[in-house]
């Protein structure tokens, strides 16, 4: 059984789709890996370099990782908008969703608690 | 050589415990020379501990879950008993270290050893035949699932003789669960128990998912999928993101105690809020995990016995998709005393209440399914409209404990357990029952004794109302949770029903064991030999009883709802004119070997005995990459054999 | 709404419960008065519509069975637009009428929310402890342990903190708990509006030595409160850092005690102390240090 | 030969019926895998987040990241990603010589990036910066350690790959098994952008 070879399934580069499609070839890779090298460096120059006020820094990071995130999705995952895909994105889209409530959800509860609870370390100063 | 483990650790002193162990023991070894004398340990073996048939073990999960039941309710009735002898003064017989092991394990083995394995060996057991599937997605990744919860089971029970478990109750609150709260092994035992079954639990959700998406038959659609492969589904796809997090909250408790970290100490910046903020946001999910495919038990047993298609399909489908996103966003209802303050409070209380909309529109769905039926009332029924009736009045004590300024009342008080039993013995347990009694003619081929089966109905019936609606009073009369002994002569006639109730649940329990046991004794004559005993709606009925290993002679085509309905109505089907070879998978040791690798490995974890967890851990990878290097083969059930089989099927089959 | 209220009150009491005079119902307090209208109102509405579904459950069920010729048989009848469309609105109404009650419930009633008073607040520190509570008044210089006193008709101002694992401070009939938690503050405002001594206890598992962690409250009028606080003065105890240490590594329940002198800022000292790494004895239901888990048995 | 030969009712089946292939199957089920391991790390992220500040008096972020040591892990890494598509190019013109190559590169890729980051940890502990000093310090070796402890597996899964592929060559189950492990060795390269961002760049902030 294992002897026989079979032919690699070009077409199946994305996870449980059986459609045909020709993406994955090298250059795109290319491309993804390009792409990913700019947005990491800038991110790494931008913290380093003090161009940018402290939020809006924040906010430039986040985003550059939020980019670099889908560069890789759809170069080097090959997450497409495909309709065979429909059930993948939507797997997707509902993980991101719930990794978001949970997240936002959790921060946003210890904040409360925190600002409820005047800290051990408040506390300190209030006694010195 | 040992780590911590020394001959003091068994309590041989404590003869309840040691007569439980010995009994447990002389169980055991009784059944290994049952099975050495009967010569059936190489079917054991290949039909059973190996198989990678969906079906099989399915019904070896729900086994593992009836035979934790026994556990799970021993430790309910002396915790009961307990609480009767322990008023006015009494301390009862149980001392405080002992009771709050009992509630801790009580707790643990119900939910995730009972209430589990039967929901996802159900799953298992039915989907692939609902939607016109030869099998799971992967069968090895099936048994292995199957094994690691097994092995999860083992060890707290192992803890009864080996040292001791959890005292922290069933969710192991930090710091209490901390090393210096509890120097002792019983969390330990705790942690790796769940995180051994966790993972097992996670792979079969997985494997459902990717089962019911992709392995569906030629025509199924989405909206075409019976509403117990829609439940099943939301409930996996609640596994696959609840238990990661539960992983994560277990594992960061774990290095905390093992490797001395600071995640939820009291000391150095640790934050136990964070554990109870996490371990809801799997905890909260988990009740619909557990709860959502017993709705998908009540609505086929609903249409079926009303002889009407489920009312509402859609609003079914969507309730309960919309039940498994809103899952995620109500779990501080756990902990609305804690202190986040009213906006908080506030938004997820709300968020709460409206799951009682989808909640509630199955519920009118039901109804209005038994609406211009014709019901039969079969021990399945009686379940399901037994189910309806208390879960409604749960649902709404758990809609009052999540307005916020009722849980300041309510919180941890015996109202709380009210609720909880009242949704998961009146939801889960009852759908669990009923679907036992469904499907069992399907699984094993012959009817239950439908007598019985009611009778212990009733039993479960009155005796649940009996155990669990004094404990709202108590709760009212101020009551907590996990106490011991009291000095309240208020509280004692309830606490004496409760007893009272507790034991006629216990009648209850003694019926279905009679019943099966009866009905397995007249078997040849409750056999069911068209397949349909219910003149059932979907393709599960369409297959023989038991149905043959590859399931469907030939993969049916769906063109709408109800498939086995439609095709009945539509007269009797013609015979296919040419069968093809069926490879079905081979037997897989991989799931027993790594489950015994883990069940190894984690004793020797809660223990300390270092070398012996790398054994585990060295032959558990070892097995894996060894199963990997051969291609996991097939069978070939020729095309004759396939032939031979539908035809002989298809000689009792009546068409009405 | 009132007339609701005393109907349900009126079937509670047939049912034995009306009548107690304890727990969250006999609310002695603005708290628990209001949490309780919350809780009647809630009910009542849901029973509205709970009551009514579990009627036509059994009629459906009853009228619809097999053997009953008379009902119509309706083998294909699968969807309606009209009850579809009801029954997501009606719960939908139901739950939007529950959601204002939470909503409003939860403002007005935060734990954190000073109570309306003319009356200058008492102020108690409370610090759970294994297995008993200690209460500081800091406007006193007294504490005492298990046993709270607190004058009819003032607002209690309670800040909580705990020495040990969480714990939840809960006196059911004065409404709201709230959890104490090592190393942090939570705060409660409750009252008591009539005289009566109402049970106290500890509502989140603590371990072994749990059930026992009940104290009392006193509730008095001023000169009976000032009496507790002179007899209070008068004990011989002196809770000073040392002597709160050694308090909190007692493992045991304790019976009502009195200080009659308290450091000041014990409280925060309690707040600091449990952040340092302590350690429990392996079973310490009657405090003693180590005993093996086997010899405690009773059994 | 290994394919599940599916027999459909002939002429009733719907035209646009393709059963799933063996590789789309298992594709899929992995995909799902890979989504619940997002919400693990989700989970420790917002870990992370919450206890971040808990310094207990300990150092904090700042005293400790060193910001080469992460370029340098994240170098390899991104570029052991584009290796990996690059193999998979390989094994689709089914060179096994050329597969086996660059599946090393990518091994030596991530080993290296291993020891990168155990060299960090080393010396943090070394330093009494072990996850044991405060609860940021938990949450940091915990979230960083766990995406250490994927690459390890990988590392071990291209071990297995390369002797299969040189012992046994190509064969269907070996194209699912590289398949997954390069969604494996993408997704972890994801993850680790969060990391990168949200625990180094972000953490040395003042
Ligand atoms: C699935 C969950 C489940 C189930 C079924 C039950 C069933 C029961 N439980 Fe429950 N219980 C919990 C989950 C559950 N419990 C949890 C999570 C806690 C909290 C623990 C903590 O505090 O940490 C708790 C706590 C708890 C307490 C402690 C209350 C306290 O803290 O003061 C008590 C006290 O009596 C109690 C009683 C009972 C009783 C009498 C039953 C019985 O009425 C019912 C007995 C049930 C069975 C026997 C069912 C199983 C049967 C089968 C699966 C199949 C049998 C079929 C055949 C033989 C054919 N439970
Ligand atoms: C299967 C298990 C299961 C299910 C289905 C539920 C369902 C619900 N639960 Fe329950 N719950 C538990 C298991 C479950 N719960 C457990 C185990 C605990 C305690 C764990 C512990 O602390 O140890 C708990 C605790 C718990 C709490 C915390 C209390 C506390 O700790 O103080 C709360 C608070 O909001 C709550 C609420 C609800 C609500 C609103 C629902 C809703 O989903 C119910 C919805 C259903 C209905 C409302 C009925 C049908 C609807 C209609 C007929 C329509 C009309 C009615 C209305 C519109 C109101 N639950
Ligand atoms: Cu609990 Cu802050
Ligand atoms: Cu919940």
């Amino acid at each position: 059984m294992t002897d026989s070879v079979v032919s690699f399934p070009a077409h199946l580069r994305t996870p449980g789709t059986d459609t045909r499609g020709s993406t994955g070839r090298w250059p795109t890779y290319a491309v993804g890996f390009a792409l990913a090298a700019g947005l990491t460096v800038a991110s790494f120059a931008l913290a380093q370099g003090h161009w940018l006020t402290p939020a809006s820094l924040v906010a430039a990071l986040v985003v550059l990782a939020i980019a670099q995130m889908i560069v890789h999705l759809i170069f080097f995952l090959h997450i497409t908008t495909a309709p065979a895909q429909k059930t993948n994105i939507l797997a997707l889209l509902l993980t991101l969703l719930i990794i978001s409530l949970i997240v936002i959800g959790s921060l946003w509860i210890m904040a409360q608690l925190h600002t409820h609870m005047v800290p051990m370390d408040q506390l300190m100063q209030m006694q010195r | 050589m040992f780590g911590k483990l020394t001959l003091h650790d068994i309590p041989l002193d404590q003869p309840i415990v040691m007569g439980a162990c010995l009994g447990i023991v002389l169980a055991g070894v009784g059944l290994l020379g049952l099975i050495t004398y009967l010569h059936r340990w190489r079917w054991l073996w290949e039909e059973w501990i190996t198989s990678v048939d969906h079906k099989r073990i399915g019904v070896m999960y729900i086994l593992l879950a009836l035979v934790m039941l026994l556990r799970g309710f021993s430790d309910a009735l002396m915790m009961r008993t307990q609480l009767a002898l322990a008023g006015g003064g009494h301390l009862g017989y149980l001392p405080p270290e002992h009771y709050d092991q009992v509630f801790s394990a009580h707790g643990t083995i119900m939910i995730f050893f009972v209430a589990m394995p039967f929901v996802v060996g159900l799953m298992n057991i039915i989907v692939p035949l609902q939607i016109g599937a030869r099998d799971v997605a992967f069968p090895v990744l099936n048994s292995v699932s199957f094994w690691l919860t097994a092995a999860g089971a083992l060890l707290p029970n192992i803890a009864l003789g080996v040292g001791e478990f959890a005292r922290t109750g069933w969710l192991a609150y930090p710091p209490l669960s901390e090393l210096p709260f509890s120097p002792g092994v019983g969390v330990d035992y705790y942690l790796v128990a769940l995180q051994i079954s966790g993972i097992g639990t996670l792979l079969s959700g997985i494997n459902l998912i990717t089962t019911i998406l992709k392995m569906r038959a030629p025509g199924m659609e989405l909206g075409m999928m019976p509403v117990f492969t829609w439940t099943a589904l939301g409930s996996n796809m609640l596994i696959i993101a609840a238990f990661p997090i539960l992983t994560v909250t277990l594992g960061l408790l774990l290095m905390d105690r093992y490797l001395g970290m600071h995640f939820f100490t009291n000391d150095a910046g640790g934050n136990p809020m964070l554990f109870i903020n996490l371990i809801w946001g799997w905890g909260h999910p988990e009740v619909y995990i557990l709860v959502l495919p017993a709705f998908g038990v009540f609505s086929e047993v609903i249409a079926t016995f009303s002889g009407k298609p489920l009312f509402g399909y859609r609003s079914m489908v969507a309730a309960t998709l919309v039940i498994t996103v809103l899952a995620f966003v109500v779990w501080l209802h756990h902990f609305f005393t804690m202190g986040a303050g009213a906006d908080v409070n506030a938004v997820f209380g709300i968020a709460t209440m409206i799951i009682a909309i989808p909640t509630g529109v199955k519920v009118f769905n039901w109804l209005f399914t038994m609406y211009g039926g014709r019901i039969r009332f079969e021990p399945p029924v009686l379940w399901t409209v037994g189910f309806m009736i208390t879960f409604v009045i749960g649902g709404m004590t758990g809609v009052l404990l999540a307005v916020p300024s009722n849980d300041f009342l309510l919180h941890n008080s015996l109202f709380l357990i009210a609720h909880f039993h009242n949704v998961i013995i009146g939801g889960v347990l009852f759908g669990c029952f009923a679907a036992l009694e469904y499907w069992f003619p399907k699984v094993f081929g012959f009817r239950l004794e439908p007598r019985l089966g009611k009778a212990a109905f009733w039993c479960w019936f009155v005796g649940f109302y009996l155990a669990f609606m004094p404990l709202y009073v108590l709760g009212f009369l101020g009551m907590t949770r996990r106490t011991n002994h009291y000095d309240n002569p208020a509280w004692d006639p309830y606490i004496l029903i409760a007893c009272g109730g507790a034991f006629l649940i216990l009648a209850g329990i003694c019926l279905q064991i009679l019943e099966i046991v009866v009905s397995i004794r007249t078997r040849r004559a409750r056999r069911d030999l068209t397949g349909d005993p219910w003149n059932g709606r979907t393709l599960e009925w369409s297959l023989s009883s038991p149905p043959p290993a590859f399931n469907f002679p030939v993969l049916p085509a769906v063109e709408g709802l109800d498939a086995h309905w439609t095709s009945k109505a539509a007269g009797p089907a013609a015979r296919p004119a040419a069968y093809d070879d069926i490879w079905v998978p081979e037997n897989s040791p991989l799931g027993f070997l790594l489950a015994a690798c883990a069940a190894v490995g984690g004793f020797a974890v809660v223990w300390h005995i270092w070398w012996l967890a790398l054994v585990g851990l060295v032959c558990g990878l070892g097995a894996l990459i060894a199963s990997s290097w051969r291609e996991h083969g097939e069978i070939c059930v020729p095309a004759v054999e396939v032939a031979r089989s539908d035809h002989l099927a298809n000689v009792f089959r009546v068409n009405p | 709404m009132r007339a609701l209220r005393t109907a349900l009150r009126a079937t509670l009491l047939a049912a034995g419960l009306g009548g107690c005079r304890e727990g969250v119902l006999a609310a002695a307090g603005p708290i628990g008065d209001a949490e309780n209208q919350i809780l009647w109102e809630t009910f009542g509405a849901m029973l509205l519509v709970v009551v009514p579904v579990i009627l036509m459950i059994l009629a459906f069920a009853w009228w619809f069975r097999a053997s009953n010729p008379r009902a119509t048989y309706r083998p294909d009848w699968s969807y309606s637009g009209k009850v579809e469309f009801s029954i997501w609105i009606v719960p939908l109404l139901l739950i939007l009428f529950l959601a204002t009650l939470a909503w409003s419930g939860s403002h007005d009633l935060d734990p954190y929310r000073p109570l309306p008073s003319d009356r200058k607040p008492v102020r108690v520190e409370v610090v759970s402890l294994d297995w008993k509570w200690l209460f500081l008044y800091p406007d006193y210089g007294v504490a005492s342990i298990n046993e709270l006193a607190v004058p009819v008709g003032t607002p209690v101002d309670f800040r909580l903190t705990s020495g040990t694992v969480m714990n939840s401070f809960f006196v059911p009939q004065l409404g709201s708990q709230i959890y104490t938690m090592a190393g942090m503050q939570t705060r409660l405002s409750l009252q008591a509006d009539q005289p009566g001594a109402y049970r106290g206890l500890s509502a989140q598992f603590s371990g072994d030595g749990f059930s026992d962690m009940g104290f009392t409250v006193r509730a008095v009028d001023a000169a009976g409160f000032a009496g507790w606080i002179a007899a209070a003065k008068a004990s011989p105890g002196h809770l000073d850092n040392a002597a709160y240490d050694r308090l909190a590594a007692t493992h045991a329940a304790a019976a009502p005690t009195r200080f009659g002198a308290v450091d000041p800022g014990l409280f925060d000292h309690a707040v600091a102390a449990a952040t340092a790494s302590a350690h429990r004895p392996m079973s310490a239901t009657n405090g003693v240090m180590c005993a093996p888990r086997r010899t405690q048995g009773t059994l | 030969m290994s394919n599940v030969s599916i027999a459909t009712a002939g002429e009733r089946a719907p035209a646009r019926y393709q059963p799933a292939t063996k590789l789309g199957v298992t594709g899929f089920g992995f995909y799902v895998y890979l989504l619940s391991d997002a919400i693990l790390f989700s989970a420790l992220f917002a870990t992370f987040a919450v206890l971040k500040t808990a310094t207990d008096g300990g150092p904090t972020a700042r005293d400790l990241f060193d910001l080469k040591n992460v370029g340098l892990e994240t170098a390899c890494l991104l570029t052991s990603s584009f290796v990996c598509g690059l193999a998979m190019q390989a094994a689709e013109a089914r060179k096994p010589r050329e597969l086996a190559v660059l599946l090393g590169v990518v091994f030596v890729l991530g080993a290296s990036f291993l020891t990168l980051e155990i060299h960090e940890f080393g010396g943090m502990i070394a330093a009494g910066a072990g996850p044991d000093r405060s609860a940021f310090l938990s949450a940091f070796f915990a979230l960083v350690g766990a995406h250490g402890l994927h690459i390890t597996v990988g590392l071990i899964w291209i071990g297995s790959l390369l002797v299969h592929i040189m012992t046994m060559g190509f064969s269907e189950a070996y194209q699912r098994r590289l398949f997954c492990f390069s969604l494996f060795w993408h997704v972890l390269d994801v993850v680790w952008i969060a990391i990168f961002t949200f625990v180094y760049l972000l953490g040395v902030q003042p």
